[in-house]
């Protein structure tokens, strides 16, 4: 059965495809059996990938070599592209981790979406997105993971834009196509020159032709390429700039959120560049954009997140700091330390989403933290495990973010830049108090009387507790004393990194400090007259902060001045110069010659015979002055 | 092959239904549609039966029928079929078939209507199988009639007047006809100089070519290249285009955007490309800046539309600019790209067209700011919409992906920077579909909407028929470039042959 | 002393002159009659080279001469239609001013 | 006597005849007045009939007198009385392209007359037959005879024609309505 599982691996991604096609051709109109359909194949496939993962984690020596099936997809000239499954520690560990959670939230998602007229399109989408993400974990060539990074996309956009009446969705849903349009741009282009250098796509292939580049390439080109390669991830995972999108991305219904923040898309980035280490890892100077840019996205984030006022937002901005993190590590070079809190940021983000979902199904989607409070109380559930979720992004053991995290900064510090590993500290601070704000405001201090919140039921709370429990656990595999994770997971070598219990216990203090903070702020005091106060004596940088340091405005004031105004400029070259004066000259020019010479017929007979005698006169002085045999040929053009 | 002449049979289906039509009684709308419907399922029938009979393996010309005509200029009735007219002539009967459902609901005239369509159809199919030059361009004038009076009786007035759409589109088609007629005759005076007697056909013509001189390959090139190129809409060639398809009633548009425009780059890759090398290397690199120029120029010009018909219109134009940039690359994987694009666009322009027609025979207007949530109303049409929005970016999985992707990695390795511009298209044209879907059928839906009728029964068809072609060849790109491959690697082939010989000329 | 001979070419000048006098007669005149008149004296300017080319050429034949009589005959109903139709046209427009006559311009 | 023998009368008759048909046509064309031009014309037939007739064509000359200078020159003056204004004077003006009619008339002329003479005819010697009446009326008779038929043909259609086209047309407008 194990067997069976691991040369079989594509029925991992294809369960849930085949639920998308049942429910589109079949149970669309019957919305119970479409949402059991969807759940169904997602189940199923979490059953194989299980199996899959056990075989992957039972025999070592498909962390050495990883296990590839493939087959060719099309062939044009030179270009040959196979489609095919590779397996290996990294993406059996994706496989559970997703169909895992992406079954938590499609449970989770049958009592959301109760009653919804969309009911069964959505369930069919959320199949096809699991299923995308799926096939691109799987991959074993770079233009079939592509081909699932935009599908990917694809289902972004139409779960994003799902409420579609609504414009904020359907912009925001374009948004996020469009923004990752154009890292796909740059991904596009990596991959082209990749093709065109090494003549092959094979993910395995690349690596060993990668290995000894100096026979194909240059330096330069190499930087080139990993640059290319890393602007799609950039768009993906919401790296600074192009992470506009991803807290637009909250107006879908909640567990496309957090389909999309925890388990699917925007992690597709982070592990993209973990699959292309092989490429990264030559290259210094890419490995060290990496790096800055996780990190800075990661502070620049956060200090987005600490002013926020709906609850999802937060939430996103969290997530796009958390993915800062991870990239950040595959920066330093630990692919084991990336993964690791991949892995475990899936768990809580998808249990805090959820948990704002519960909040926001309870609430009738009212989403201004200020205007909740003491929801613990009325949702217990609901709120003890989304504090379970607060403390593991904190960084407080032994919830499952602690471990991760710690990796990372270690990671960061072994890596010897200490300007980035302060920029990660000071994050991990920002982490715990914008989380624990939205805890405190949310779920502590006294309850709102306009607020009738209720517990959710069973089908939504299950996955939260389920969630809870990884949550708590799920960092356990990777501590230092028994550095499971990093035997497995790992670049080059496998990760041994000696325990740091400076580096520890400061993380702990810093996450303690951040929480103790907002409690200062927001639960202790009252009124939160001093957070207020602050807000006004900052009054700058608050809104700085509150506005997301204005890039979507720039973004917006792009692409309407310039963008639109090159359209326009186009256009209207089009019309008039192109159309109006090539096209349209040629026309007139026609049509006045014509105009002109009709002026000519001047209807008078002794003009005509006047110029008719000229003509006759011309003709004369040719034939009476040139070669008799040569008049012939000027008189026929030449023809014999 | 074993004696039935398909292709003459494919050719002749929709004749034979145009003549049965004749005979009904003006006022039989529906016998007349579904006399139509037969007369191009027939074709279609058969052209499936002949892409998936045909032989890879062996290649070259296959299902040949060859009788003589006119003997003192080589002429003869020569129909055969290769890896690179065979996905047309299937494209082409794709969409016939597609568009005649999608003139369903005409019935101002619909025998009339019919009739030239059915002659429209037979015209695009005849250039595609003929490899013989004249009947080639005997063909392509059928076409050119047809289009014009559709254009003028069935078409709408909007930014300009169905007339002037009309006349535009036919002047346009003419000159390109007339460079090409020049460069035909020119071609062919020279063929008699070298072979000694007269020769139409495609094979002897190329095998003449072998011993053209650069200069006359050159400016032989050159002519058809404008020829052809004004035929595909080639920068700066193309603003009969958004006119033309905006003022051109839907099953016109379709044909004439999913199959038409691709005799132009049709005939540059088996005529201009393989009877002169030399001259296609010399023009190769304008080629190329032409096609970029137009993906670039036409993506922006889209996106400053808001009549659905210019939107696709501009991005027809914007699409074959790929194609121009995939043949000036001049390598057998730009060739492959070129192909497989001009299928994937045919197909995604055909359900493009069709479903504005949709649109605009039930909402009277294709003016997106009038429009919004139409995919409460009509979900169908909505999903025809997307899917061929989505194509029309060029979203994996569907039939546009591969072969941009080929293109670009044909182009990518010759022109780098030059290619970048190009790429850099994909993400215009996600912007201005996007925006067009988003304000067409998303957002509230409006009251004045709420009694449309969804697309049922027979509208279905053009969803159905081609919704499945770009599903499928998108998943399976290997059923279209399997077959591709197998015609593009021969004309390479001979390409790369005249080029040693020129080389050492 | 001066000698005065006459030669094919005294002929061939003379011709040519009246040709031309009524070339110009028919190029500048306004009255419709007066351009009949002078197409009259164009054709006999023709006349002269008929007749003197057959004198001087071929005198033992009288093609020439022949010719000449076919073209009298030819003008004289010439002359006969085209003044009718002058009249004709007179009736019409009460002109014969040639610049009158342009109904057939753009 | 000498000097008188020395002449040949024919050339003094030429050269006399020519000026005279030169001066006429050119009055012809320059009189303001119609009818006078048709009497400049009916001079310049009649002395080129005497130009016919130094070239020996005698049975030309007279064809020439009784159809030119009668028939055609008579029909002319019909013509100008049935377009008779109570002024004759100013009836035969010059229109608007005089001066581009003369250039070109020059160029013809210069033309025509160096044509003349490049074209380089050499004449055979030869005596003239004196019969002439007879032989052009038997060449007429028998040889082009069909010519002759057809100028028969020609001239009653013309009369035809003529008379139709310069009928009055009142009564067809009667009878069209």
């Amino acid at each position: 059965m194990v067997e069976f599982a691991l040369h079989n691996a594509w029925l991992v991604p294809l369960l849930p495809a085949l639920a998308f096609v049942i429910i589109i051709f079949l149970t669309k109109p019957w919305p119970a059996l479409s949402g059991l359909v969807s759940v169904g194949g997602m189940l199923t496939s979490c059953f194989f990938a299980s199996l899959a993962a056990y075989g992957v984690f039972t025999n070592h020596k498909y962390a050495e070599e990883p296990l590839v099936y493939a087959t060719r997809w099309f062939s044009a000239g030179d270009l040959k592209i196979d489609v095919g499954i590779q397996l290996d520690p990294t993406s059996a560990m994706m496989i559970f981790m997703v169909t895992l959670v992406s079954s938590l939230i499609f449970i989770y998602a049958t009592g959301y979406m109760k009653g919804d007229p969309g009911y069964s399109v959505f369930f069919s989408y959320l199949a096809l997105f699991g299923s995308s993400m799926l096939l691109l974990v799987l991959s074993s060539n770079l233009l079939q993971m592509f081909v699932a990074w935009e599908l990917v996309g694809l289902c972004s956009y139409l779960l994003i834009g799902f409420y579609t009446h609504k414009i904020s969705a359907r912009e925001a849903a374009k948004k996020a196509f469009v923004t990752c349009r154009v890292a796909d741009f740059g991904l596009l282009l990596g991959i082209l020159s990749l093709q065109i250098v090494f003549g092959t796509l094979n993910l395995t292939e690349l690596a060993e032709k990668i290995n000894n580049f100096d026979q194909y390439t240059t330096m330069g080109m190499m930087t080139l390429m990993a640059v290319l390669v890393f602007i799609g991830p950039i768009g993906k995972s919401g790296q600074f700039p192009l992470h506009v999108w991803l807290p637009d991305a909250m107006e879908g219904p909640t567990p496309v959120s957090a389909l999309i923040h925890a388990a699917t898309m925007v992690v597709a980035g982070v592990y993209l560049v973990g699959r292309m280490m092989f490429l990264f890892h030559e290259v210094p100077s890419a490995m060290e954009l990496v790096a800055i840019t996780g990190a800075f996205t990661a502070l620049f984030a956060a200090s987005i997140a600490i002013t926020q006022r709906e609850i999802k937002r937060i939430l996103a901005y969290s997530t796009v700091s958390q993915l800062g993190y991870m990239m950040l590590a595959l920066g330093v070079g630990s692919l084991t330390a990336s993964m690791f809190h991949l892995w475990t940021h899936a768990f809580f983000k998808a249990l805090m989403f959820l948990g704002a979902g519960s909040v926001l199904h309870a609430l009738h989607d009212k989403a201004d933290v200020w205007k909740m409070g003491g929801l613990i109380k009325k949702m217990p559930i609901t709120g003890y495990t989304f504090m379970i979720g607060c403390l593991a992004i904190a960084g407080i053991p032994p919830f499952a973010g602690f471990w991760s995290k710690d990796e990372i900064l270690l990671a960061a510090f072994d890596n010897g830049n200490y300007v980035l590993f302060t920029m990660a500290a000071i994050t991990a601070f920002m982490t715990a108090f914008y989380m624990w704000r939205l805890f405190f405001l949310a779920f502590m201090g006294e309850e709102k009387a306009e607020n009738h919140p209720h517990e959710s039921p069973w089908n939504m709370t299950l996955p939260l507790v389920v969630l809870a429990f990884f949550a708590t656990v799920g960092g356990l595999v990777g501590t230092p004393w028994a550095p499971v994770w990093g035997e497995w997971i790992f670049f080059g070598h496998p990760h041994h990194v000696e325990p740091n219990y400076l580096i520890m216990v400061g993380s702990v203090v810093l996450g303690m400090a951040g929480i103790y903070l907002a409690y200062t702020l927001y639960l202790a005091d009252k009124e939160k007259a001093r957070a207020h106060a602050l807000a006004k004596q900052y009054r700058f940088l608050h809104n700085l902060s509150f506005n997301k340091f204005y890039i979507d405005e720039i973004y917006l004031w792009f692409n309407h001045s310039i963008v639109d105004g090159a359209a326009r400029l186009f256009y209207l070259f089009d019309i008039y110069v192109v159309d109006g004066i090539l096209i349209n000259g040629i026309a007139a020019f026609t049509r006045l010659s014509g105009e002109g010479l009709r002026v000519a017929q001047t209807g008078r007979l002794q003009n005509y015979a006047l110029v008719f005698f000229l003509g006759v006169l011309a003709l004369a002085v040719v034939l009476a002055f040139t070669d008799p045999a040569t008049a012939f040929g000027l008189m026929t053009g030449g023809a014999k | 092959m074993d004696g039935f002449p398909f292709l003459t049979a494919i050719l002749l289906a929709p004749v034979a239904a145009a003549l049965i039509m004749v005979f009904i009684p003006r006022d039989e709308g529906k016998l007349i549609k579904c006399i139509a419907a037969i007369g191009t399922f027939v074709s279609l029938a058969l052209s499936l039966y002949v892409y998936f009979s045909y032989d890879q393996s062996v290649g070259g010309l296959q299902f040949v029928e060859r009788i003589p005509w006119i003997r003192d200029l080589g002429v003869s009735w020569f129909m055969a079929v290769d890896g690179i007219s065979l996905p047309m002539l299937l494209l082409t009967n794709l969409i016939g078939f597609a568009a005649v459902f999608a003139s369903w609901n005409v019935n101002n005239r619909p025998r009339e209507f019919f009739i030239l369509f059915m002659l429209l159809v037979t015209g695009v199919m005849g250039t595609f199988i003929a490899h013989d030059l004249f009947i080639f361009l005997l063909f392509y004038e059928v076409v050119v009639i047809p289009i014009y009076i559709m254009v003028i009786i069935w078409g709408s007035s909007k930014r300009v007047t169905k007339e002037y759409a009309g006349m535009k589109l036919t002047i346009y088609l003419l000159i390109g006809s007339a460079f090409l007629l020049v460069g035909v005759i020119a071609m062919f005076m020279k063929s008699v100089g070298i072979m000694g007697h007269p020769d139409m056909s495609f094979t002897a013509l190329a095998e003449a070519g072998k011993q053209l001189s650069a200069f006359d390959q050159k400016w032989l090139f050159g002519l058809m290249l404008f020829g052809f190129g004004s035929l595909i809409s080639m920068w700066p060639f193309h603003s009969w285009s958004p006119d033309g398809y905006a003022g051109a009633p839907t099953a016109v548009s379709m044909i004439h955007a999913g199959v038409l425009k691709k005799i132009g780059g049709y005939g540059l890759i088996k005529i201009a490309l393989v009877f002169m090398p030399l001259g296609a290397q010399f023009w190769a690199p304008v080629m190329a800046v032409l096609g970029v120029a137009g993906v670039t120029y036409a993506a922006f010009g889209a996106l400053a539309q808001k009549d659905l018909k210019y939107i696709v219109g501009y991005s027809s134009v914007s699409h074959m600019g790929y194609v121009m940039l995939a043949i000036g690359s001049f390598n057998l994987i730009g060739i492959n790209g070129a192909v497989a694009n001009m299928f994937g666009h045919g197909v995604m322009a055909a359900l493009f067209f069709s479903t504005i027609g949709f649109i605009y025979e039930k909402t009277h207007t294709r003016w997106i700011p009038d429009m919004g949530g139409l995919a409460r109303q009509t979900p169908r049409l909505a999903v025809a919409f997307m899917l061929a929005a989505m194509a029309s970016l060029g979203l994996p999985g569907l039939v546009t992906f591969i072969p941009e992707f080929t293109i670009f990695v044909g182009a990518f390795e010759v022109y780098g920077g030059l290619a970048v511009i190009g790429i850099a298209g994909i993400i215009l044209t996600a912007l201005y579909v996007l925006r067009a879907g988003a304000n067409t059928l998303f957002g509230p839906p409006r009251d004045e909407y709420n009694h449309l009728e969804d697309i049922h029964g027979p509208e279905m068809v053009p969803l159905v028929v081609l919704g499945t072609v770009l599903v499928v060849g998108g998943l399976m790109p290997s059923l279209l470039f399997d077959m591709i491959n197998s015609g593009a690697k021969d004309i390479m082939a001979h390409v790369a042959d005249v080029l040693k010989i020129g080389g050492v000329l | 002393m001066l000698t005065l001979t006459v030669s094919l070419y005294h002929y061939l000048i003379l011709s040519a002159v009246l040709f031309g006098i009524g070339l110009f007669g028919v190029l500048s005149k306004k009255n419709a009659i007066s351009v009949l008149i002078c197409i009259e004296l164009m054709l006999n300017a023709i006349n002269i080279n008929l007749v003197a080319f057959n004198k001087y050429m071929t005198p033992g034949d009288f093609v020439g001469q022949l010719f000449a009589i076919f073209v009298i005959t030819v003008a004289a109903a010439e002359v006969g239609v085209g003044l009718a139709i002058i009249i004709a046209i007179y009736r019409n427009k009460l002109s014969v001013n040639l610049d009158d006559f342009d109904w057939l311009k753009w | 006597m000498e000097l008188l023998n020395s002449i040949s009368w024919v050339a003094v008759s030429f050269h006399t005849l020519a000026a005279v048909v030169v001066i006429s046509a050119l009055l012809v064309v320059f009189s303001r007045n119609i009818v006078h031009s048709v009497f400049w014309l009916a001079a310049c037939f009649i002395s080129l009939a005497g130009v016919f007739m130094t070239l020996n064509a005698d049975f030309v000359a007279m064809v020439q007198v009784m159809v030119y200078a009668g028939a055609v020159c008579i029909m002319v003056v019909f013509a100008i009385m049935l377009i008779r204004r109570r002024d004759m004077g100013d009836t035969n003006l010059f229109n608007g392209q005089t001066v581009a009619a003369a250039g070109v008339v020059a160029l013809v002329i210069m033309l025509s007359g160096f044509l003349s003479f490049k074209s380089g005819v050499v004449v055979p010697p030869g005596p003239v037959p004196v019969n002439q009446v007879d032989s052009i009326a038997t060449a007429m008779l028998t040889k082009y005879v069909i010519p002759f038929e057809v100028a028969a043909l020609l001239l009653l259609v013309a009369l035809i024609g003529a008379i139709f086209l310069a009928k009055e047309v009142k009564a067809d407008a009667d009878s069209d309505s």
